[in-house]
């Protein structure tokens, strides 16, 4: 999965994604080369990493292609089912198919470079979304990249447990998918934080969860009864979360109260626990991507300069806020 | 049980699990507790349920890969038919469990499709069928009796626990003491024999197939029962595996003509114990992976076939 | 031997009317550009899936590829700052071993091949997590490594054509051929002949582990890169696409050009139905269960009704 | 007297449960057709397995050429020499008969690649000395048993051997093949190539063997010239029981009663059955004569529904069987005990008991359930009654001797209680005793009212156990035999016509 699996309910409205002020160096379309295009005439061609069977993916591609419409430009899609010779296979088969513009979903953070290079060759910019690629060169091998600071997302979920748990007590952490550098960047903004200010808060146990609710939920349950002392999970999404607090419920404690759950993602369901008072904080990942992108692209085109990062500004859900937002929610 | 039967070969299974539970109760704290062992119980079920199936299709030396797409499938539609009921969306779903196994028995026996094709291209299609269904959303379950399966129990025994011990009993009844078990290992041990001596050999392999989606679909929705939510996406993912191991580790070899049902219980049981233990002790992923390995090619190598020669299967056709 | 070429001709007949039928429906499909891009991304699996057919001739079956193809590529990777013989050499000495060790175990201990190459994903796949920290890192292979220049498209093709040479020589042209032959179609007659069949068998996974080593290490000169998470459920593709090419599971017969057909076949079926577009990733996976189930239905009354 | 090539002493062998081999002293010298008899499960494979390093013995010793060898495989014996034909046939279906003659040691070009040009003229030289008249390309499938069994034989003398074991090499053979191998084994003594020989037929043995070791219950209790020992001692040695007590010969005449058990008319099946009708009567035995593949096997599956028929009506009792069907034979009353019983009778996992109730579980059982008691009562019975040597009625088939399996085959369709019985070589691998038997149960069930048609190679006992004998020619029926008539010479006359 991911960025990561989500929780049930559609696609919600509202939470357009909005851009960080960005700072730093910029590219124009004549430092990046590439083939000037009128946009309204532009085939974009979008690369989905892994299979529209969560809410983030789904909401994701819903994104693109309504941004697409709504601009009158025409889309070209493929889905490379979390394997990454597919998803190199489906850019350069996007190019071969006339695609002009390039959307891409990175399924991992390496191993593009054949399909950047084809796309390069053919003079077609590049705007990667949701992952960063960490070797890869802004303005060179691509674009720039737009979407969030996975390690910020885990420290500011490091720090809704601090405020939930009053800085002390036993955690144990439901990790992402291994090898997957989401997994990593939110494990690792989390560990910082906690080192850096809720030194009371110790780390029993990590294991995997695997970015679904039943290994959540399962993975919870052999943690609760080896380790009694936990008393607050922190899980990389929503669904594990979500898995956790069935888990925690089942074992005869009070999910939100005896043993408090913060978790990233921002889907409908867990912001519906917060309400509910399972969940103590959620941390927003906005897979919103569309309209972003397409303005990155069509600014591209008329000559402005693209900053090398977009970042977008995540919101936080927590008790305060929770009713008010979870309209909003994905 | 026969004296002169009790080798290695049958208990190897049982005493690796012997092992196992030694070891975890010197060193897992809180092993030994009610609430444990229940754990334990209620998160092999689906596993359990869905090897049962697969004890009989391997019996038959075939394979099934298509059980967790199978799950899936009847995971997404249970939430669409609850409006009538817990019951009639169960059974629904048990239909749709057996209709898919028959695809696949019908690809076997009929086109002479090979076992492991036939159900690979279900394994690829009915995840996607599944998710389909669903339009890829997850769904949470507010049917209070589907719930009540999920987390109820009866003096103190889970009530899917309870299920799965019904139909351990009721498959080990069928292997054991019918016409249809005692067919069913003929096939796997020698089809061309089978089909000489006049058994119904294309009838048992789709009933067996049928069986196993149909205990699939069991799983699907037990599974969605205890998690209390819908979710074809993840539900069964990679249980074909789990499942085939708990089988093997079992006793019932992948050559057919053998079905050893209690010992896919052992063998399930020894899988689930295996996870919790890694688990439990925080082990990483890279290093689970690495000692569950291990730990199963010891279980098979305890009960592998003696040395000398190994009468083979003959040819299938 | 008849049925045999009949067998290999079933996937190339489908073949041949999905390209004509894929032509006049996509002017975008039958381009130069889009052949060899189809080409070069199907050489991977063809490479396993070469391993993978002498395999499951010799009655076998070998489930670690995928993870062996995943290390492998990480090693190559993570030796290539050592030079390019070390980042050949490391991975394909590991991948060797995986197989010797499977061998092994399947030949002279007796288990299953399905539970010994089972565990044997498991471990090669904790083992790369192992080696890259729960796959949080990933090796690069530096800008003016010479892994790179293999890395190219030509190269790795002319590497995956050569294999099948190779590999139709070995298989039909060689005693160790024969011997896979006889020890997948009667294991007791084998030996009871007085043919080697432990050894047959151990080298025939020590091969397969190679083979799938070599595309692990094609796969990461191309991609730059040592990526982890590469090469899930190859090994299933890989069976398709052998038993496509009509190779039988029951072992004792079989043909590499085949299986090249059948991993051609795979790889235009995905393009198709990408090229058609209209799906989304449910659906596509929908298709491509029906079009697998009609190719293998389609494939195994053709070579049924002409024996 | 010549010098010792081979010598086993004081071998023993044990299998879980059964003492195989007891203390067995065995010697083989240069040029020497040595035979090897015993009762079914005496131990003659055994031994075999054992001198080829199939098995390794639990005591004694090996010797080759006067060496103390052990041979922990069967490459290791055949590299010192010794090539070996067992028991049931041993090779690669799949393959062609050329590379399953030069498996192993495929002649190669410069390049060390196979040579198929040269393997297949090798093969067809090897075939044509031998008088086997077959296509070295073709797989090896797409022919009979016995053809399977001269290929071999071929192979084992193909290769450059001191030591020739054949074991039942001729238990599918016709007249006219068994002819060709004893030339072949004359070659062999010629060569100065030392034979061991099994058989179960006596008349082979006088024929080609000078000396003979007999074994009874893994122990040797006879050891010498075959010129010393008369016919009716060996049996007897054999037996270990006294000579009045063998019978060898069916009875002969059966009275068979009015009516027709089983009519078959104008069997046709693409390639392989062209014509062929036939008709017997409740209480007669029917002989099927023909050369190696005239389509006897054939004609006996198309009968009981193994092959689909193009054309064709059987009736059992005047009723109309459905062609193409098993199970619809099988409620008629109609039933084959197949002549390959490796491929197409044992199921090898299952236990004695499972093998002979298999066809007939439905009848067994309730609602489903089978019940074990009325299990254990018929397979007591017709262990009883067949005397099949076992451990026990859980013992598993596989272990079981290859003349004991062949009984197992006969009580799971007796079992049946069947009207019509098909017998494809029933006799087949069976030792002399249990011949008899099977011969007398043939005559007695004949006598109980049963048509039973009667496939042998072994002509003599097609002769003597048939009231009457249709012969066959590529697929169709050609003649029919009554009364004086039915005698070996007319009827491999009528045989020989074709030729
Ligand atoms: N693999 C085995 N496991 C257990 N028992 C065995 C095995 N092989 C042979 N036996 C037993 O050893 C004894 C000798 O068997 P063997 O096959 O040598 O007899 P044989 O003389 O060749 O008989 P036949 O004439 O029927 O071929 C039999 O009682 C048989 O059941
Ligand atoms: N020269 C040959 N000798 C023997 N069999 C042959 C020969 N040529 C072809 N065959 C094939 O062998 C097959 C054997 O046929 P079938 O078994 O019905 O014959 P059979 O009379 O029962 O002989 P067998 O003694 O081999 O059982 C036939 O299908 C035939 O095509
Ligand atoms: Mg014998
Ligand atoms: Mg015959």
């Amino acid at each position: 999965a991911n960025p990561e699996g989500g929780g049930s309910s559609g696609t919600g409205s509202g939470g357009q994604q909005t851009a960080s002020a960005a700072s730093g160096p910029t590219c124009t379309i004549e430092q990046y080369g590439a083939t000037k295009v009128d946009f309204k005439n532009a085939v974009v061609g979008f690369s989905q990493s892994e299979a529209e069977a969560n809410p983030f993916r789904i909401t994701e591609t819903q994104s693109i292609t309504d941004e697409a419409q709504k601009q009158g430009v025409q889309l070209l899609k493929r889905n490379a089912n979390s394997n990454l010779g597919q998803q190199v296979s489906d850019i350069q088969g996007l190019l071969a198919q006339g695609a002009n513009l390039l959307v891409v979903a990175p399924l991992n953070s390496e191993g593009l470079q054949p399909a950047l290079d084809a796309a390069r060759a053919k003079h077609v910019p590049v705007v990667t979304i949701d992952r960063k690629l960490s070797s890869a060169t802004p303005c060179k091998d691509y674009l720039t990249f737009i979407g969030s600071d996975f390690v910020e997302q885990g420290k500011r979920a490091a720090a809704q447990l601090v405020k939930a748990t009053g800085g002390t007590g036993k955690v144990a952490i439901l990790l992402g998918a291994t090898g997957n550098n989401v997994t990593t960047d939110r494990t690792s903004g989390f560990k910082d934080y906690l080192a850096a200010q809720g030194k009371g808060l110790t780390v029993v146990a990590e294991q995997t969860g695997e970015f679904t609710r039943e290994k959540g939920q399962s993975v919870t349950e052999q943690l609760l009864q080896a380790h009694p002392e936990i008393t607050a999970v922190y899980a990389e999404n929503d669904e594990m979360a979500l898995g956790a607090v069935t888990a925690i419920s089942g074992s005869g404690r009070k999910p939100g109260k005896d043993v408090k759950v913060v978790s990233v993602d921002g889907t409908r369901n867990a912001v519906q626990g917060i309400v509910d008072g399972t969940i103590n904080g959620v941390v927003e990942s906005n897979p919103r991507f569309g309209p972003l992108a397409m303005s990155t692209l069509r600014d591209f085109l008329s000559g402005k300069g693209i900053p090398n990062t977009v970042t977008i500004k995540d919101k936080e859900y927590d008790p305060g806020n929770a009713a008010a937002e979870v309209a909003g929610a994905y | 049980m026969r004296l002169d039967r009790l080798n290695l070969r049958d208990h190897g299974v049982y005493l690796a699990l012997v092992l196992l539970v030694l070891v975890n109760l010197v060193i897992t704290p809180n092993f030994l507790t009610a609430d444990n062992i229940r754990t334990q119980l209620v998160q092999m079920v689906p596993v359990l349920v869905v090897a049962l199936g697969m004890a009989l299709v391997i019996g038959t030396e075939g394979i099934d890969l298509s059980v967790g797409s199978v799950m899936a499938i009847a995971a997404a539609l249970l939430p669409l038919y609850l409006g009538y009921g817990a019951l009639p969306a169960i059974g629904i779903c048990l239909v749709a469990g057996a209709a898919a196994g028959l695809l696949s028995g019908s690809l076997v026996t009929f086109a002479g499709v090979q076992p492991i094709v036939a159900t690979l291209a279900l394994l690829v299609g009915g995840r996607g069928l599944a998710l389909v269904i669903a339009d890829g959303q997850l769904k949470q379950i507010r049917n209070q009796q589907l719930l009540d399966l999920g987390s109820g129990s009866v003096l103190g025994v889970p009530l899917t626990v309870f299920v799965a011990a019904v139909l351990v009993v009721l498959v080990a009844l069928l292997v054991g003491k019918t016409t249809f078990g005692r067919q069913l290992v003929a096939v796997g041990g020698n089809r061309k024999a089978a089909e000489f001596a006049g058994l119904p050999v294309r009838r048992v392999l789709l009933v067996v197939y049928l069986l196993s989606g149909l205990l699939a679909a069991g799983a699907g929705v037990l599974a969605t029962a205890r998690l209390t939510a819908s979710d074809p996406s993840s539900v069964g993912l990679l249980v074909e595996l789990s499942a085939i191991t708990a089988v093997v580790v079992g006793g019932t070899p992948l050559t057919g003509g053998r079905v050893r049902v209690i010992g896919t219980v052992a063998g399930a049981l020894l899988m689930q114990l295996i996870a919790a233990t890694l688990i439990k002790h925080d082990v990483p992923a890279s290093v689970t992976q690495m000692l569950e390995a291990v730990i199963i090619a010891s279980a098979v190598l305890l009960q592998r076939e003696g040395t000398g020669l190994r009468l083979r299967r003959q040819e299938a056709r | 031997m008849i049925a045999g070429i009949v067998r290999r001709h079933g996937a190339l007949a489908v073949l041949a009317v999905l390209l004509v039928v894929g032509g006049l429906s996509f002017s975008t499909f039958l381009t130069p550009y889009n052949l060899s891009n189809l080409a070069v991304q199907a050489t991977f699996l063809a490479v396993v899936a070469l391993g993978m057919t002498l395999v499951i001739v010799s009655g076998g079956i070998d489930l670690s590829v995928g993870s062996t193809f995943a290390l492998a590529g990480v090693l190559a990777a993570y030796g290539s700052r050592w030079g390019l013989l070390v980042a050949l050499l490391l991975p394909l000495a590991v991948s060797a071993l995986i197989g010797l060790v499977q061998g092994a175990l399947i030949a002279r201990w007796r288990m299953a091949p399905f539970i010994v190459t089972l565990c044997g994903l498991l471990f090669a796949r904790g083992l790369l997590q192992l080696l890259t920290k729960e796959g949080s890192t990933t090796y690069l292979v530096p800008q003016d490594s010479a892994l790179r220049w293999l890395g190219q498209g030509a190269v790795l093709v002319v590497l995956a054509v050569l294999g099948y040479l190779a590999g139709g020589v070995l298989l039909q042209r060689t005693g160790f051929g024969m011997r896979l032959f006889a020890v997948g179609g009667n294991e007791d007659a084998a030996s009871l002949m007085g043919l080697p069949v432990a050894r047959t068998k151990v080298s025939v996974y020590v091969l397969s582990g190679l083979l799938a080593g070599l595309a692990g290490v094609m796969s990461t000169a191309q991609l730059g890169s040592g990526v982890t998470v590469v090469g899930v459920g190859l090994e299933l593709n890989a069976i398709a696409a052998v038993v496509i090419g009509g190779t039988m599971l029951t072992g004792g017969a079989g043909a590499v050009s085949g299986t090249l057909a059948g991993v051609a076949l795979l790889a235009v079926i995905q393009e198709l139905i990408n090229q058609v577009g209209r799906f989304n990733s449910s659906m596509q996976a929908v298709v491509s269960g029906a079009v697998l189930i009609v190719v293998v239905v389609l494939q195994t009354l053709l070579s049924r009704a002409r024996r | 007297m010549s010098n010792i090539v081979l010598e086993a002493v004081g071998v023993d062998k044990h299998f879980a449960g059964v003492h195989a081999l007891r203390g067995v002293d065995f010697t083989l010298r240069a040029g020497q057709v040595h035979a090897l008899v015993g009762e079914n499960g005496a131990g003659k494979s055994t031994l075999i397995k054992v001198l080829t390093g199939v098995h390794q013995p639990d005591g004694g010793q090996l010797r080759l050429f006067g060496d103390a060898v052990s041979f922990g495989s069967p490459a290791q014996a055949q590299q010192a020499g010794i090539s070996t034909v067992y028991q049931e046939v041993n090779l690669v279906p799949q393959l062609s008969v050329a590379q399953n003659l030069f498996l192993g040691r495929e002649p190669r070009n410069r390049l060390r690649l196979l040579d198929f040009a040269a393997l297949y003229r090798q093969a067809g030289q090897l075939l044509g000395e031998l008088g086997i008249p077959i296509d070295p390309r073709r797989p090896l499938t797409s022919y009979g048993l016995g053809v399977q069994q001269m290929v071999a034989v071929a192979r084992s003398v193909g290769a450059e051997a001191k030591v020739v074991i054949m074991d039942e090499p001729s238990s599918s053979l016709e007249p006219r093949e068994v002819e060709t191998l004893f030339e072949v084994i004359r070659k062999l003594h010629e060569r100065d190539v030392a034979v061991v020989y099994v058989s179960h037929r006596m008349e082979e043995l006088y024929r080609i063997c000078d000396s003979v070791t007999v074994l009874r219950d893994g122990q040797v209790v006879h050891s010498g010239q075959m010129a010393e020992i008369g016919r009716l001692e060996l049996v007897a040695t054999m037996l270990g029981r006294e000579l009045t007590n063998v019978r060898t010969v069916f009875s002969g005449e059966h009275d068979s009663r009015s009516g027709t058990a089983l009519r078959a008319v104008g069997l046709r099946r693409r390639t392989v059955l062209d014509g062929v009708d036939l008709d017997v009567a409740p209480g007669e035995v029917l002989g099927l004569a023909g050369l190696l593949g005239s389509g006897r096997t054939e004609t006996l599956k198309a009968l009981v529904g193994l092959q689909p028929l193009d054309s064709g009506e059987i009736q059992v009792d005047s009723t109309t069987v459905r062609t193409g069907s098993v199970s619809s034979a099988i409620r008629a009353g109609l039933v084959l005990v197949p002549e390959d019983r490796k491929a197409e009778g044992i199921i090898p996992h299952l236990s004695v008991r499972e093998n002979i109730v298999l066809a007939a579980l439905p009848r067994l059982s309730v609602a489903g359930i089978v019940s074990k008691r009325r299990q254990r009562e018929l397979v007591d019975t017709f262990m009883r009654r067949l005397r099949i040597k076992a451990a026990s009625q859980e013992q598993r088939v596989s272990e079981l001797s290859g003349g004991n399996q062949q009984k197992v085959m006969l009580a799971r369709w007796l079992a049946m209680s069947p009207k019509v019985l098909l017998l494809d070589e029933p006799t087949r691998g069976i030792d002399v005793g249990a011949k008899a038997e099977v011969q007398a149960l043939v005559d007695e069930l004949a006598d109980q009212g049963l048509g039973i048609v009667l496939v042998s190679s072994d002509l003599e006992e097609v002769v003597e156990g048939a009231d009457r004998v249709v012969v066959l020619r590529e697929g169709a029926s050609v003649a029919e035999l009554t009364g004086d008539q039915v005698s070996v010479d007319s009827v491999l006359a009528v045989i020989a016509h074709e030729a």
